[in-house]
């Protein structure tokens, strides 16, 4: 029995490698540029479009009203929208809708997913959508941006949508975060502590602190990736680039001093991240009584993790927190990380050209409209993309609240509105994202295992970067 | 055995199932081996080729995969959770089920707390593990700083032991290794005890008073008597456990984060499944089909030895 | 301890009370380690569970708590109906309920059929098709979702209930189970059967299908228990809000819009949602060992 | 090894807690089983009769009363230590065994003092084998053997050990009939050899009357009658007795006492004295009829078979609470087959009477 098991595989094998020869081809690639010669005519037709995203109950109540909105406009325009779960759950779903022929219309996105979706040329180019003069047919407004619109944009964010090398826009911004500093005010009042602004500082302030409280951790940083980046985008020293489909550049010399030096104080104490510490360094921050830190980097999303048990919405803190930006490396190249969705539009085989202008009408309503940009960052404590947001009455006395949960929130989004200038997101490609879990793994690497001396300090980080470089490049 | 005159009869019945296993399991396979013969292939790849474009067709991605540098690896440690668990949850399971078929008092209440796991998301059960493991905040030079050690450490000291990094920095392989064993093999437990007390409450009970007739030890009669008797049931469970073992992946996981290994080694518990994953998400189903093909032509072997190993000792 | 078995030797009727209480300390001390050991392994199996438990009860920041509370310093009880009020849990429970009914009818008759026809008929290549059938067994089922994905949305299913029952109606493990009950099952009936000019079908109906009803109930069990729990493959082609499956629907609702998860939240959803199946478990208990008790003791 | 049993009682506890009714399988058994006999337990099934074997071999304990071997008080005693052997109905030899690892099996538990050299064990086990004949078997497994050689090596397992007290249960209810007869024989001649003390459970009457040395005869717990099988036969201790006993089984009929005769029907068919008038049960043995021109008992004539040597008439009678009446007869008595009707005379020693309320036995003397 089994020898004819062993047979039967065999020859299916067999028989199929021969019909394998043919190379029967599956699909046909879709066009993603759009070339649009006249008004846009969306007719009185129905036109379905899906909308993937990962919102909660919360935010998709905010969509909901929004959609209703938007159907006052284009009544005939019907949108349906799914969470799909967290951000590694919609990447894999998109993948396998757009290997299948049959992606949502609009999806969330970060620039890595969008690097994936482009090996299978599903992405739509925003720029002729952008930028034709043409109305939609009946109406009229101009189909793409105007002029102002454009302007109202905060620069960095805009031009997320051209990080893939080939100077198109792939993607517009909806809502974002940025990595910021949140600290111990009352404590920095109390040592009277300068809060620090660039890299040399903070490391003079955690040696400050640590005189202080020798216990401590000065410093949590809740993502070793985003850390490595930053520092290397700051300090020039190259992460990847995606000119000619992706270039990892991380692996030099420069790097590997930086990563040295952080060892060092890793080792002197100064500082933990998440992985290392085992839980949510944001855990440390919000301590009172046990060790802590006083320093945190963390998302300006999570502002209410950054809040310690007893510290009620109405509030009574246990110690003030306060917010400022990462500490630069420069002061006159200040660049932070850019996190939070952008929306970009999918086109699969069955997917019409007026879908495909419908989704660009929604995505352009929801990324100019100032109303829906000031609730979705008041409900989710992201940054909303426009600058003239901050002219919205609610929105002003929302950010200009004194106290309570809400008003770590308000805060951490207007230290993020401070520093548009600097924003940058590294450039996407296929195998950016795997760039960016190799660093992550080498950090950790290289930060905590045990080394005897400096010459193995060295060897470790080398080897640390050989192997990321490796599996970057298998 | 009814010689049947009629074939297209047995045919019929077994239409449905064959027309749905060669659409929705044969067909894949044969695309897997397609894909699998295609250099550099991936799903989504192929939306995007030109028109005249097409993949190179060769033993490219086997190559590939074999020299994948951690590829060693991987085998290594889906091949000693695949030695260890199977071995150990099969007879923490005997054990268990003859405890329970032994007793009268409690022997429902335990038999459905034993049966619970099978019903408990496994999402759920990933987490809970890794927080009992977990060190928060560990401390080289004298891990009793460490700010908690985790529910396990605690037991351990309990009793008068040392507590050590099992997941975190600072932990060995060998930590790594035991904890994935214990998490595997407490996962594997429900089922097998399901299986094992069932087929032990199926031997005739006249074989035990001969036993006990006899005098036989306790312990001779688990080896002599009732293991031989369970002897088809164990080999199920045995086989099934392999071929599970093999495909070890979303419970390193559960434990480790995908990162699948401890902070300070990532990737050092990766097994062959989660290269086969980590392929596909990075469109590149050639590189993982070729793998799967591996794991399967392991698998296979592992199987048929296994069958012929368990024939001898098995008893129908 | 002497054993006394040889009719040889004397037995006094002290060496006999000597014996007889030995035997009851033995008796009670393997009793006192049986339960014992049940009891220690009880615990062990039960902890996760627990844990389960008492995080759906915490409230999010105790939760992250870096050292973690055996007990929630404040019950929330009202993660459960937060869990309730955020998933749609009556369209989700319906929803599962009719893929799981549905799925489980079908999948039984086609296994009914093609094990009867494994187990009682003779037919060219027999042998050599349950072998095979078999060996797909093992291989990780990861590889066929993106060519199941193409194929069901060829056929034109995506977002509908075909596309969550058809693709997974035929499992290998049941017909394997269900054929093993059946060769249990004497021959001799089935050719009874035929004397008495009864139609396969009817004999099926008749004979067969009491007999193995046992694993006929494991196997729905098991079935239902997989339209509770699956995950990936609904979230692929149908997870709109008509047909969405409760696994997904509770997974989904408690996300932020940074992809995190109230998890304190998604824990109280989860035990919600192994309720009913340890319900199920615990009536039918009976029935499910008999069901594994009489499948696999005949090779 | 004589064995006791003093007022042995087992009470199983009702199965359906709501129902509450606890079953007396065995009440209050009082026997002593002398050394060296064979003795069967004998009754229908439900009787009580494997419940006291399995007393004896101590797999259930008694509610309450003791068991002896010999003198010692085995009552609390597990059945590893009772040094008996035991062969169940089933024979239940381990399947994945040879025959000779099912023989050796009990000698390899043996331990401590007791523990045999492997050369000694293997003669002890091919001497078992020998004595029921099976030693050219003993490398085969338990399935590739005949239902009677199966038998066999059950009662070889249970012998290698040289029990004090054999026991078995209903050891020939799976075998055919012709094995049946034989392997009685078979278990006769072994215990004759061996000499060991033992007891079997069996439903079959003819099968414990012809092997054993003494029968117990048991009905829902109660033990009816003890003794040697001819006697328990020949004397009845009530109508339970008298109809499990016997094939083809005792006629009974209704009847009355009065004046010194008994009446079946009109028909006076004996005269006896130290009974009072009474309404009876009446059992007669079909060997107890004998046809004669101007018997007493008046009964219609169905059928007559002649069977060789016997012949049996089976005939009718309004007062038979058996739906025929069967005499067995000397095939040299004619009989009128054509004839409607035939006449007995009854033989008084092979003529029962029972009170009609308790079944008991009514002594009579002849007249």
């Amino acid at each position: 029995m089994q020898r004819k098991i062993i047979a039967v595989l065999l020859s299916v094998v067999m028989l199929f490698s021969i019909c394998t020869m043919a190379g029967c081809r599956r699909g046909q690639k879709v066009d993603n540029t759009v070339s649009i010669t006249g008004d846009i005519d969306l007719g009185d037709d129905i036109i379905e479009i899906s909308f993937t995203h990962t919102m909660g109950a919360k935010l998709q109540d905010v969509l909901n009203t929004h959609i209703e909105e938007f159907n006052k406009i284009y009544p005939n325009i019907k949108i349906t929208h799914q969470s799909a779960g967290g951000w590694s759950d919609i990447n894999g779903q998109i993948n396998t809708e757009i290997a299948g022929g049959n992606p949502p219309n609009i999806a969330y996105c970060y620039p890595d997913h969008v690097a994936m979706y482009n090996i299978a040329k599903s992405v739509v180019v925003l720029d002729e959508l952008i930028n034709t003069e043409y109305k939609i047919k009946g109406t009229d407004e101009r189909s793409g941006l105007t002029a102002e619109q454009k302007a109202d944009f905060i620069e960095s964010y805009y031009n997320e949508g051209l990080v893939y090398g080939d100077n198109k826009m792939y993607t517009m911004p909806l809502n974002k975060s940025t990595e910021v500093l949140y600290y111990d005010k009352s404590f920095f009042t109390e040592h009277n502590l300068q809060v620090p602004t660039t890299w040399d500082e903070l490391w003079a302030v955690c040696e400050q602190i640590k005189a202080i409280d020798p216990e401590c951790y000065p410093l949590g940083y809740d993502a070793e990736d985003n850390w490595f980046i930053t520092l290397c985008e700051q300090m020039e020293t190259g992460f990847t680039s995606a000119e000619d489909g992706g270039q990892y550049l991380f692996n030099n010399a420069e790097n590997k001093a930086i990563v040295k030096e952080l060892r060092e104080y890793y080792q002197k104490g100064y500082f933990t991240t998440q992985e290392l510490y085992g839980s949510y360094t944001s855990n440390l921050f919000v301590e009172t009584t046990d060790k802590r830190c006083y320093m945190c980097v963390g998302s300006s999303g999570g502002a209410s993790y950054q809040m310690s048990n007893n510290d009620t919405p109405d509030g009574t803190f246990a110690f003030e927190v306060g917010v400022a930006p990462i500490p630069q490396a420069n002061k006159d190249h200040k660049r932070t990380i850019s996190q939070g969705p952008s929306l970009c539009i999918l086109k699969g085989k069955n997917t019409s050209d007026k879908q495909v202008y419908a989704s660009w009408l929604f995505v352009k309503f929801l990324c100019t409209n100032i109303d829906f940009q000031a609730e979705f960052s008041m409900a989710s404590g992201y940054m909303p993309v426009l600058k003239s947001v901050t002219e919205n009455e609610n929105y002003a006395a929302w950010l200009a609240r004194g106290n309570g949960y809400e008003y770590l929130v308000a805060k951490c989004v207007q230290v993020g509105i401070d520093g548009r200038d600097d924003y940058f997101v590294s450039p996407a490609f296929n195998g950016s994202s795997t760039a960016r879990e190799q660093v992550g793994a080498m950090m950790l690497k290289c930060l905590s295992t045990d080394a005897a001396n400096d010459a193995a300090v060295d060897a470790l980080i080398e080897q640390a970067f050989k192997d990321a470089i490796e599996e970057c490049e298998y | 055995m009814v010689e049947s005159k009629h074939q297209w009869k047995a045919w019929l019945y077994l239409l449905p199932a064959i027309v749905l296993l060669l659409v929705f399991t044969v067909y894949p396979i044969f695309n897997t081996v397609r894909i699998s013969l295609l250099e550099e292939y991936g799903a989504m790849a192929e939306m995007g080729l030109d028109e005249g474009e097409y993949f190179n067709f060769g033993l490219g991605n086997y190559e590939k995969v074999l020299q994948y540098k951690d590829f060693i690896l991987c085998l290594k440690n889906t091949a000693i959770l695949c030695v260890a668990t199977v071995p150990i949850s099969t007879i923490l399971a005997l054990l268990i089920a003859v405890a329970l078929n032994s007793i009268k008092p409690l022997q429902k209440t335990l038999q459905t707390i034993f049966f619970l796991p099978y019903v408990t998301n496994s999402i759920a059960i990933g987490m809970v593990f890794a927080a009992m493991f977990n060190i928060v905040d560990y401390n080289a030079e004298n891990i009793l700083n460490s700010q908690s050690l985790g529910i396990i450490n605690n037991v351990i000291q309990f009793f008068g032991g040392n507590p050590i990094s099992w997941i975190n920095q600072g932990s060995s392989y060998m930590a790594n290794i035991t904890v994935m064993i214990v998490y595997i093999v407490w996962n594997a437990l429900p089922f097998k005890i399901l299986i094992l007390l069932g087929g032990l409450q199926s031997i005739n009970k006249q074989y035990y008073d001969a036993a006990k007739v006899d005098g036989t030890p306790k312990w001779r009669v688990l080896t002599r008597v009732t293991v031989p008797l369970l002897s088809p049931m164990l080999a199920y469970v045995i086989i099934t456990g392999f071929i599970g073992g093999f495909k070890e992946y979303s419970s390193i996981v559960g434990i480790f984060g995908d990162k699948m290994g401890p902070a300070h080694d990532p990737g050092l518990l990766n097994t062959m499944v989660g290269f086969v994953y980590d392929s596909i998400e990075k469109d590149r189903q050639g590189l993982a089909s070729a793998a799967a093909l591996i794991l399967f032509g392991i698998i296979l072997v592992v199987t048929l030895i296994n069958n012929y190993v368990i024939k001898k000792r098995v008893h129908y | 301890m002497s054993n006394v078995i040889n009719s040889n030797s004397v037995m006094q009727a002290k060496d006999i009370h000597m014996i007889s209480t030995g035997q009851k300390v033995r008796r009670i001390l393997a009793k006192t380690g049986t339960y014992a050991f049940l009891l220690v392994m009880a615990l062990i199996v039960l902890f996760p569970f627990y844990w389960m438990i008492i995080s759906s009860l915490k409230e999010l920041s105790e939760y992250r708590q870096a050292i973690p509370t055996f007990w929630p310093q404040k019950v929330m009880w009202g993660n459960y109906s937060k869990a309730f009020s955020q998933a749609n849990l009556g369209d989700l429970f319906m929803n599962t309920l009719y893929v799981g009914v549905v799925s489980t009818i079908l999948s039984l008759v086609i296994t009914v059929l093609s094990a009867f026809a494994f187990a009682r008929l003779e037919f060219k290549g027999k042998e050599t098709l349950f072998g095979a059938l078999l060996a797909t067994m093992m291989l990780p089922g990861e590889l066929f979702t993106i060519t199941n994905y193409i194929t069901v949305s060829d056929l034109g299913w995506m977002h509908t209930f075909t596309a969550l029952i058809v693709p997974f109606l035929v499992s290998v493990f049941y017909i394997y189970l269900l054929r093993q009950n059946f060769m249990q099952i004497p021959n001799e009936l089935y050719l009874a059967a035929k004397v008495d000019g009864t139609t396969d079908l009817k004999y099926l109906w008749k004979v067969m299908i009491p007999l193995a009803l046992p694993t006929l109930i494991s196997i729905t069990i098991l079935k239902m228990m997989g339209a509770w729990n699956s995950y990936i493959w609904p979230k692929l082609v149908a997870n709109d809000a008509e047909h969405q499956m409760i696994t997904n629907g509770l997974r989904n609702a408690f996300t932020d819009v940074s992809g995190q998860a109230d998890i304190p939240v998604q824990m109280a959803a989860v035990a919600i949602v192994s309720a009913p199946l340890f319900m199920v478990f615990l009536f039918l208990r009976k029935y499910i060992m008999q069901g594994v008790s009489r499948s696999g003791i005949k090779g | 090894m004589k064995v006791v049993l003093e007022n042995l009682t087992k009470i199983f506890p009702s199965r359906d807690k709501k129902a509450g009714k606890e079953v007396v399988a065995v009440n209050d058994f009082n026997f002593e089983i002398p050394d060296g006999k064979l003795i069967g337990l004998l009754g229908p099934s439900g009787c009580g009769k494997s419940t006291t074997l399995y007393m004896i071999s101590g797999l259930q304990k008694p509610t309450s009363g003791k068991i002896f071997f010999g003198d010692d008080d085995v009552t609390e005693l597990s059945t590893e230590n009772r040094g008996i052997g035991l062969v169940f109905q089933n024979y239940a030899l381990y399947p994945h065994m040879t025959v000779k690892q099912n023989i050796l099996f009990p000698l390899q538990n043996l331990k401590g003092k007791d523990k045999l050299p492997k050369q000694e064990m293997l003669e002890r086990a091919y001497e078992a084998a020998r004595l029921v004949q099976i030693d050219d078997l003993m490398d085969r497994k338990p399935s590739e053997l005949s239902g009677g050689q199966q038998q066999r090596v059950a009662i070889a397992r249970a012998l290698v050990k040289m029990p004090r007290v054999l026991l078995l249960d209903e050891p020939l209810s799976n075998l055919d009939a012709r094995l049946r007869l034989q392997t009685r024989e078979e278990i006769r001649r072994i215990q004759k050899e061996t000499g060991i003390t033992t007891v079997f459970v069996t439903h079959d009457q003819e099968e414990a009357m012809s092997i054993s040395d003494m029968i117990v005869v048991m009905k829902l717990g109660v033990v009816q009658q003890i003794g040697a099988p001819q006697d328990v036969y020949d004397d009845p201790g009530n109508l339970f007795v008298a109809k499990f006993l016997g094939t083809p089984p005792i006629n009974v009929l209704e009847g009355t006492v009065q004046d010194g005769k008994v009446y079946i029907g009109e028909d006076a068919v004996l005269n006896i004295t130290g009974v009072e008038d009474q309404d009876v049960y009446i059992g007669i043995r079909p060997e107890g009829l004998e046809p004669a021109a101007d018997g007493a008992l008046v009964c219609h004539l169905n059928s007559l078979e002649v069977m060789g040597r016997d012949s049996s008439v089976v005939c009718t009678n309004e007062a038979s609470l058996n739906p025929v009446i069967r005499a067995i007869i000397n095939s040299d008595i004619k009989i009128d087959a054509a004839s409607d009707v035939v006449r007995f005379d009854v033989k008084p020693h092979k003529f029962f009477l029972f009170n009609k309320e308790t079944e008991e036995r009514i002594r009579y003397e002849v007249n």
